[in-house]
């Protein structure tokens, strides 16, 4: 299991290839996650992080999720500071023997990153900065998943 | 000797990231009580439901006790991903 | 869009680097699936496909789930012939604006594919060769999506 | 002239992976008897309702017209993935 959280940028495919780097025989399901910087009105997205404690949540809830999914890997890699459109923000991949564990996982960190990690997203627009906080649907995806609460 | 941290928006509402403070309160309603002496929006904003505390970083309820308190994070609203 | 059946290894890293080359700013979710040749008992897979016909009936699912799912991008790659333990049967992503979609667009693909596609699978084991058919877990998994049917 | 084509494991069932007919009767009924008479383990094996078929590569209902087919193919349930 790997937790990284880093100010550089990443390639998602590398991660992708380290990941499944091992080739174990007892694998037959990997999915993954990759979330991007939009663009548009967006300039950059700024994320902030606590150095220490974030690290620590997110490994106790990636635990948790890899226990009650009987993963039999997991990564997860979180961007920081200063990203541009069109860069990852945000890679989670999970192996499992069978398909179902391997996507319960991923939609199940990805619902928690969003809504209940300790990282603050504010995007820079040409008409100044926005804090982004959770929406409504982001709170009700993550109610579902009981193992990361 | 405790270390405030203040994150997101509340670090705009704080004008710092960080404050040290020689004496922080027996509990968290007292060092709010404090910060809002010299800033009462930030006062206000701490007392927000949506704000999270950790303590030492371990999350803890808005009433907690300071003692032994190191380090106080004020966290408004959390987004990853 | 791109749908490959090819009786050539790939790598699933290789793919994804592919679909993510464009580096669009109106993508904020990719999400992905692997299926991997597990080993154990399993010696090698054997493969079939229908050529002519398997591309386009897996091409009008995909039309039909890219629709439902407002999908800006979709990569299929699916292996034939004999593949050996640790080796990728499957690639499937998913590129949307946001997760919700990219993630039911891989899940309902790969219930698609695990079910209705024209594949026929064999595992070749020590004690002989075995017909592959879909599981009724598998048959309940895909009836969850009106827009594959 | 017609091309049957057999998949999975009607291939084993059938002892090969495509027949050439001159004549494969006017429908789908009338080729199924046809295959029965050489092979009768065949013959039931494409009844069985999970089996699948296409003419001229487009799905067909069991007892669809052969008018016109050039290429029937017998599929047993599919699994890819």
């Amino acid at each position: 299991m790997q937790i990284r959280i880093t100010p550089d940028r990443f390639a998602p495919e590398q991660e992708l290839a380290m990941f499944l780097g091992d080739g174990r025989e007892d694998a037959g399901a990997c999915a993954t996650f990759t979330g991007l910087c939009r663009g548009g009105a967006v300039r950059w997205l700024e994320l902030e992080h606590y150095p220490g404690f974030t690290e620590a949540r997110i490994a106790a809830i990636a635990e948790r999720v890899a226990e009650a999914r009987k993963l039999l890997d997991l990564r997860i890699v979180h961007r920081t500071g200063r990203i541009a459109p069109g860069e990852a923000i945000v890679f989670v991949a999970a192996l499992a023997p069978h398909r179902s564990e391997a996507f319960a996982a991923v939609e199940a960190l990805m619902d928690y990153l969003k809504t209940d990690a300790p990282f603050w997203k504010r995007e820079m627009r040409e008409t100044g900065a926005a804090w982004i906080e959770p929406t409504a649907q982001d709170i009700t995806r993550r109610a579902r998943h009981k193992e990361t609460r | 000797m405790a270390r405030i941290l203040f994150f997101g928006r509340l670090r705009d509402v704080a004008g710092c990231a960080a404050l040290e403070l020689e004496q922080c309160g027996a509990d968290l309603g007292a060092l709010r009580d404090l910060l809002t002496r010299d800033n009462a929006a930030l006062g206000a904003a701490l007392r927000d439901q949506s704000v999270r505390v950790a303590v030492n970083q371990e999350m803890v309820a808005h009433d907690a006790s300071l003692e032994g308190a190191r380090e106080i994070a004020f966290m408004p609203p959390l987004s990853g991903g």
